[in-house]
């Protein structure tokens, strides 16, 4: 029975105040909160694992971060940029320890900064993924029946835009053709055919193979001569994808935004001279969660963009 | 005045246990078992029943002897003429223990017979535990399935393809035609594949029913269950058959019938009557078996009730085909 | 009771600036290195543990220096150690119903039917 | 190695009537704010079942008081009607009546004076705790009244029935049943809030019974109320943020269209729906990964106040104190490993359901250990009837019904029959009904001199009990021959196969017994108000009870004790000794040899 060792032989210790384990209350609490984290954290990871390993068929595979526009670097470089705010919180608790309230105080402002970037970053990911319509239940992941007669329309919509606007782009030859070969009635390509034209022959899924495909090995999609084009292809699983995705980010966004709250309570506080070596334990606490949601996004990296 | 209350614990209990006593002998009890598999479930219920049962009655007596015995008296008041010692002992050490003899050695020491009343239902507990595994493999492991027969002498499970949705029971047969080869050209390769894929692709001159499933007695049936809309759960009752069917999957379900309880009225006409009990050769309510929906399925769930028809020979199941099939449109010109 | 105040004497005092700024260039390794693995090794067995096996030490490493788990663990080890257990619980044991049953089950349906030529 | 703190609970000022009774940090009203809108929920969950009762015993007739609702469908209940009021009174009845009265009332109200502290570790986070259960009342009970009325996919909410949605623009309805648009939004929004409340009160109480406890209250001279609370709490902690994520992403399914639970093309009426990729066992393993601890969430609190005071009034020391400990911890163990039984038929791997069968038979061991102990305290005992006494007795001759009943269905060829027939209504409600619910009666009865200072009439507290032991069983004990007869749950109306239609006559038995049973609670509540007014007033300690809350004032003012109790003994030493009679408070430091606690 782990408790047992909790325990204190009591005769001796009747004068004191309380009985318990040797750790503020407010530690204490904290590692508890902490615990419900992880579960929280291991559920959500849970879910996207059985989601992601749990699909029946093989011909159609988790998309790659590729299909999703979403670019490993960046989440490497966000990922320094949390290992760096971890150092610095973890700075500030040892400047205060060692009596130093100034470098203490800046710690914690060049830690608020770097939670900053975080965001800043994930925002622009968050942006860049609302613009090529990587949302759940937006992504065509289907070519039979009703959905590749809406992708083709979708499509067209999408062409006749970029002709419109983005007269500049590497592809617009493709573009023009394309819109051409589609044709009024939205007839004159099967949507399969027209999503090999966009991803090129190379990306197309096993399940999306058209059955007569009109392009050559050497002939690139629209998107691989001008990645910037905003048009949809088909994503098997994309919504899945980006539901998981969403959701998981989302979550620690979150939490990040939590901390950075209290990292300006904690500013805040020091601007009016209120801060000082007695808040030691809060910043170790602040601390406690600021790594845990390092940790994280430790795993939610190689998860989202590596593995 | 206390006792009082032992006595209302006592009457209670009782009364309770009568209740099942009872009920087999009014009717409200296990509907009749009539496959493979409620031979062994029914025995596991009786298995437990019995244990528990007498676990009920020996732990509840217990309690109201206890609470009729060690009432506290208004005149004693709250004090005890003396506590014997093997309870007090657990806790402290002044008072002797009371009890003296062979079996005090054993009640003197608490810990012993804590050990005791945790090591028997322990040992009882594994015993219910294990009791169970194999017929729950038998019914529900995929391995343990019958399935096609690859060498001649084994045979043919019937297949069928059961459908749920919002609130009804599709189901559908082969054509007499395939059925027959199924059954007739046992190890053939090609009669394999069909067999195989016909859970998964749909042909012209299947049989669709409604709420009606058809099998043969003492014959294995296997049942491909998968649903258009929600969760919908197979249950057959007098099968022992109970399995959840889930959206985007297919589970196999399958059970043997061992009574039958349709028969054919004409010789040379189409007209079948169920309800027919093979005992008193007539029509029987009792004889009507539901197939129902077991799990919440929206707002008609309670009326999602179609019929079991077990016939009495695979002839009597191919005549019934091929009768159905005679009243179908027939299908489309390629 | 001396043992445990020294211990306690140790958490107040934790490690010092140098081991926080080895952690620190440890985790930026670590990061470099399965980022790395995924660039040159691609999606795979090899990289997939390589990479996992990473975020695990990584996440050791947080936990045990940055949140001083390590001067405290005589103190929460009795909460650290459960919630462990079930994290990796609750993920493993949902993978043979969720994921190999049904891989199984569906592959075998799916041949049977690509068999027939449909 | 105890660590003095700095006073946590400040002194008091005088406060105004709101923020001594609205926004108090003080546990006590803390726990008895819970207690009180808990108990209006209980009413609320009443009527709720009793309407499904009225439904199912006479099926085709109009309902009373309500017919004129239904006009459009003679004045008889709609179907989905009917789901919604078991599915409501299933969600009612377990989070915001039995989870927030075990936890959060007898929790707050217990815990700091049973171990003898002032105040909870966090007071503020405790009244945080009771404030956020409001928005989970208010959207609960919204839930009722908003288009298409409350949730009816069951309190299991088990998708694609409570998940899917419509097409986008088309509103929340849903395709697959009509109630579970915005209602089922609100359900899964209000069980979010309980969630966070429930969560903030468990940290706070593992906290404040680890570190808070009065000098000499060692970890195994804690009451059991106490450490039942402890793993309540730790159960809480582990499971709720499974459940809170579980809520979290079916309200995304619902709202903006993601499909964590939604396979693909799906078919309602003329509707395919589009691209999936979700499961709906998901679900099921993320709910019950809670939800069977939940149960334990709801039982254990029972069992540890059951067990004080039994052995309060049987006048003897608790049999097998450290077994009851490990029983608990037992349970609270091997309950996060039996989830799957929920799921044998689901269509989970038959293999799986293989070894949670066998954690399951085996989680009827700790029981069994705590039931026998039970019985070992009362033997040789002093029993006094009071009316908390009668109803911990009846939580023990009752619980053991429930317990048996769990072993049919957790055998898994047993439970293929058994599964979703009233046979598992009957053993969930022996559980719920008759053990937790008579537990938090017997706790009502038994702390409430201690809460309010007075006593509850005894001779009407006899009364309540005799009538609700004997009515319970008579509309609980039937629904077992139901499910062994094969009556399904969860239908309106029996008369659709003619082979449940056979139950009509005990059907009506248990539906007019419960009637009765409803109307049995007026004496309750009539005698608990009458009470707080004009009962009898009660001194320190009325039951002549060790432990430590009966050696501070009633009611205990803020701060709870005048002077820091210092505890000297275990807390059931209920032994005769020279000059004290019975009663040997933890408090009692008698001279000569210092009683060893024999652990």
């Amino acid at each position: 029975m782990e408790h047992a060792k909790l325990e204190h032989p009591a005769p001796e210790h009747e004068s004191k105040a309380h009985m318990g384990i040797p750790l503020p209350n407010g530690k204490l609490a904290m590692w508890l909160f902490l615990v419900t984290e992880i579960m929280f954290f291991t559920a959500l990871i849970g879910v996207y694992i059985i989601i992601r390993n749990g699909q029946p068929t093989v011909r159609q595979p988790w998309p790659t971060p590729h299909d999703v526009h979403l670019v490993e670097w960046i989440g490497a470089f966000n990922t320094f940029v949390l290992i760096c705010s971890s150092l610095t919180v973890v700075l500030a608790h040892w400047s205060l320890h060692t009596k130093n309230v100034r470098r203490a105080i800046l710690y914690i402002g060049v830690t608020l900064a770097l939670g900053c970037v975080f965001l800043v970053v994930k925002a622009f990911e968050y942006n860049s993924k609302f613009a090529h319509e990587i949302l759940p239940g937006r992504i065509f992941e289907k070519l039979d029946g009703p959905y590749g007669a809406k992708f083709v329309r979708h499509v067209a919509a999408q062409l006749q835009e970029i002709e419109e606007h983005h007269p500049n782009s590497k592809a617009i030859g493709q573009v023009k053709k394309l819109r051409e070969e589609i044709g009024e009635t939205f007839s004159g390509l099967s949507p399969k055919q027209v999503n090999e034209r966009i991803v090129g022959p190379h990306h197309v899924k096993d399940c999306d193979k058209p059955e007569r495909s009109f392009m050559t090995e050497n002939d690139k999609g629209i998107l691989e001569i001008d990645p910037d084009l905003h048009l949809s292809y088909s994503i098997p699983f994309g919504n899945m994808w980006a539901s998981c995705y969403f959701a998981m980010t989302g979550f620690h966004a979150l939490h990040v935004f939590g901390g950075l709250v209290v990292f300006t309570v904690i500013l805040v506080l020091a601007w009016r001279g209120l801060f000082g070596v007695h808040h030691e334990l809060m910043i170790e606490l602040t601390g406690l969660y600021w790594h845990f949601v390092d940790i994280v996004w430790i795993f939610l990296f190689p998860l989202l963009y590596l593995v | 005045m206390g006792k009082w209350w032992s006595i209302l614990f006592g009457v209670t209990m009782i009364a309770c246990t009568l209740l099942f006593v009872v009920s087999p002998f009014v009717g409200w009890w296990l509907p009749e078992g009539v496959s493979t598999h409620s031979w062994s479930v029914d025995l596991l219920f009786y298995f437990i029943l019995g244990i528990t049962g007498f676990f009920f009655i020996l732990t509840e007596a217990l309690m109201c002897i206890f609470m009729y015995r060690y009432c506290s008296s208004e005149k004693a008041g709250r004090t005890v003429a003396h506590a014997p010692g093997f309870f007090v002992r657990t806790y402290n050490k002044w008072t002797p223990p009371a009890i003296k003899g062979s079996i005090a050695k054993v009640l003197n020491d608490p810990h012993k017979i804590e050990m005791a009343w945790t090591v028997l239902p322990a040992v009882i507990l594994l015993w219910i535990a294990f009791a169970q595994v194999d017929a729950w493999a038998v019914i529900k492991y995929q391995s343990r399935m019958p399935r096609y027969a690859e060498k001649n002498q084994e045979f043919t499970p019937l297949q069928i393809d059961v459908t749920a949705r919002q609130w009804e029971w599709r189901i559908r047969y082969p054509s007499s035609e395939r059925f027959v080869e199924w059954m007739t050209r046992k190890g053939d390769p090609e009669i394999l594949k069909d067999f195989q894929s016909f859970a998964k692709i749909e042909q012209k001159d299947d049989v669709k029913l409604v709420n009606e499933l058809h099998v043969w007695n003492h014959h294995p049936a296997v049942l491909q269950l998968s649903t258009r809309d929600v969760i919908h759960s197979f249950n057959l009752p007098h099968m022992r058959v109970k399995q959840d069917s889930l959206p985007g999957k297919q589970i196999p379900v399958w059970f043997t019938p061992i009574k039958h309880n349709t028969i054919r009225l004409s010789a040379d006409g189409d007209v079948w009557i169920d309800g027919y009990n093979p005992d008193t050769k007539a029509q029987d309510r009792n004889q009507i078996w539901d197939l129902s929906c077991a799990e919440l399925c929206g707002w008609g769930h309670y009326r999602m009730v179609g019929r079991l028809y077990v016939h009495e020979s695979q002839q009597d199941f191919l005549d019934w085909l091929k009768s159905v099939e005679a009243k179908m449109l027939p299908p489309r010109a390629k | 009771m001396t043992d445990l105040e020294h211990k306690e004497h140790a958490a107040d005092h934790g490690p010092n600036f140098q081991t926080y700024i080895a952690v620190f260039i440890a985790l930026c390794v670590g990061t470099g290195l399965s980022f790395l693995a995924n660039l040159f090794l691609g999606q795979g067995a090899a990289s997939f543990w390589i990479i996992m096996a990473v975020a695990v030490f990584k996440a050791t490493l947080v936990a045990m220096i940055f949140m001083h788990l390590k001067f405290d663990w005589g103190r929460l080890y009795c909460i650290v150690i459960p919630v462990s257990v079930m994290a990796v619980m609750m993920m493993i044991v949902l993978l043979p119903d969720s994921v190999f049953y049904w891989h199984h089950l569906h592959r075998q349906q799916e041949t049977a039917a690509e068999s027939t030529g449909h | 190695m105890s660590v003095a703190h700095p006073a946590e609970v400040h002194a008091h000022p005088e406060m105004n009537f709101l923020s001594k009774y609205f926004f108090s940090q003080d546990h006590k009203v803390i726990g008895i704010q819970f207690l009180f809108t808990s108990l209006i929920f209980l009413v609320v969950g009443g009527g709720l079942a009793l309407l499904v009762r009225v439904q199912l015993a006479w099926p085709h007739a109009e309902i009373p008081l309500l017919s004129w609702m239904f006009q459009d469908n003679g004045g008889r209940m709609p179907e989905s009607f009917y789901n919604m009021l078991f599915s409501m009174h299933a969600s009612v009845m377990i989070f915001f009546v039995i989870i927030p009265v075990l936890a959060g009332a007898f929790g707050n109200f217990t815990i700091p004076l049973m171990i003898g502290a002032k105040d909870m570790a966090f007071p503020v986070l405790n009244m945080l705790s009771y404030w956020f259960m409001w928005p989970a009342f208010v959207l609960i009970l919204s839930s009722f009244f908003v288009e298409g009325g409350g949730p009816a996919a069951g309190w299991t909410s088990y998708p694609t029935l409570s998940s899917v949605a419509m097409p986008a623009g088309e509103g929340l309805q849903s395709p697959a049943a009509p109630n579970s648009g915005h209602g089922q939004v609100l359900w899964l929004l209000a069980l979010t809030f309980v969630g966070i409340s429930s969560m903030l009160g468990s940290v706070n109480y593992i906290t404040t019974i680890i570190n808070m406890r009065a000098p000499g209250m060692t970890l195994y001279r804690m009451p059991m109320t106490i450490w039942a609370m402890f793993i309540t709490a730790i159960l809480q902690a582990f499971a709720l943020p499974v459940l809170t994520v579980a809520l979290i992403l079916q309200t995304l399914d619902k709202t903006i269209g993601t499909t964590f639970f939604l396979p693909d093309g799906l078919t309602f009426g003329n509707w395919i729906t589009g691209p999936g990729g979700g499961q709906t066992l998901l679900w099921q393993h993320l709910f019950w990964f809670y939800s069977h601890p939940a149960v334990y969430i709801m039982i254990l609190p029972s069992m540890g106040m059951v067990s004080d005071i039994i052995s309060t009034f049987a006048r003897r020391p608790l049999f097998g104190y450290r077994a009851m400990i490990y029983s608990i911890a037992g349970i609270a163990g091997l309950g996060f490993i039996v989830w799957g039984h929920h799921m044998f038929q689901s269509g989970m791997d038959p293999r799986l359901g293989t070894g949670f069968m066998i954690a399951t038979i085996m989680i009827a061991l700790p029981s069994a250990i705590k039931v026998f102990n039970w019985l070992g305290t009362i033997f040789h005992g002093n029993i006094q009837y009071t009316a908390a006494m009668l109803f911990a007795l009846g939580f023990v001759a009752l619980f053991i019904i429930g317990g048996l009943s769990g072993i049919f269905m957790a055998a898994t060829p047993v439970d293929i029959f058994i599964h979703d027939t009233y046979f598992i209504v009957a053993h969930i409600h022996y559980v719920l009904f008759t053990s937790s619910i008579f537990g938090i009666f017997a706790g009502i009865y038994y702390w409430f001199p201690k809460m309010f200072a007075r006593q509850m009439n005894e001779f009407w507290g006899r009364v309540h009990f005799g009538l609700t032991f004997v009515l319970a069983n008579c509309v609980f004990f039937p629904m077992h021959i139901l499910g062994v007869g094969g009556l399904r749950r969860r239908i309106p109306d029996i008369t659709a196969s003619p082979r449940e239609a056979a139950f009509m006559p005990l059907n009506q038995f248990i539906t007019i017994s419960a009637l009765v049973l409803g109307a049995v609670q007026i004496i309750f509540v009539i005698n608990f108000f009458y009470s707080l007014f004009r009962g009898k007033p009660a001194g320190r300690n009325p039951w002549n009870s060790n432990t430590l809350e009966w050696s501070a004032p009633s009611p205990p003012p803020h701060g709870n004790f005048e002077t820091v109790p210092i505890v000297f003994r275990g807390p059931y030493e209920y032994v005769e000794v020279e000059g004290h009679g019975d009663h040997l408070p933890q408090t009692l430091k008698l001279e000569g040899p210092a009683p060893t606690a024999g652990h």
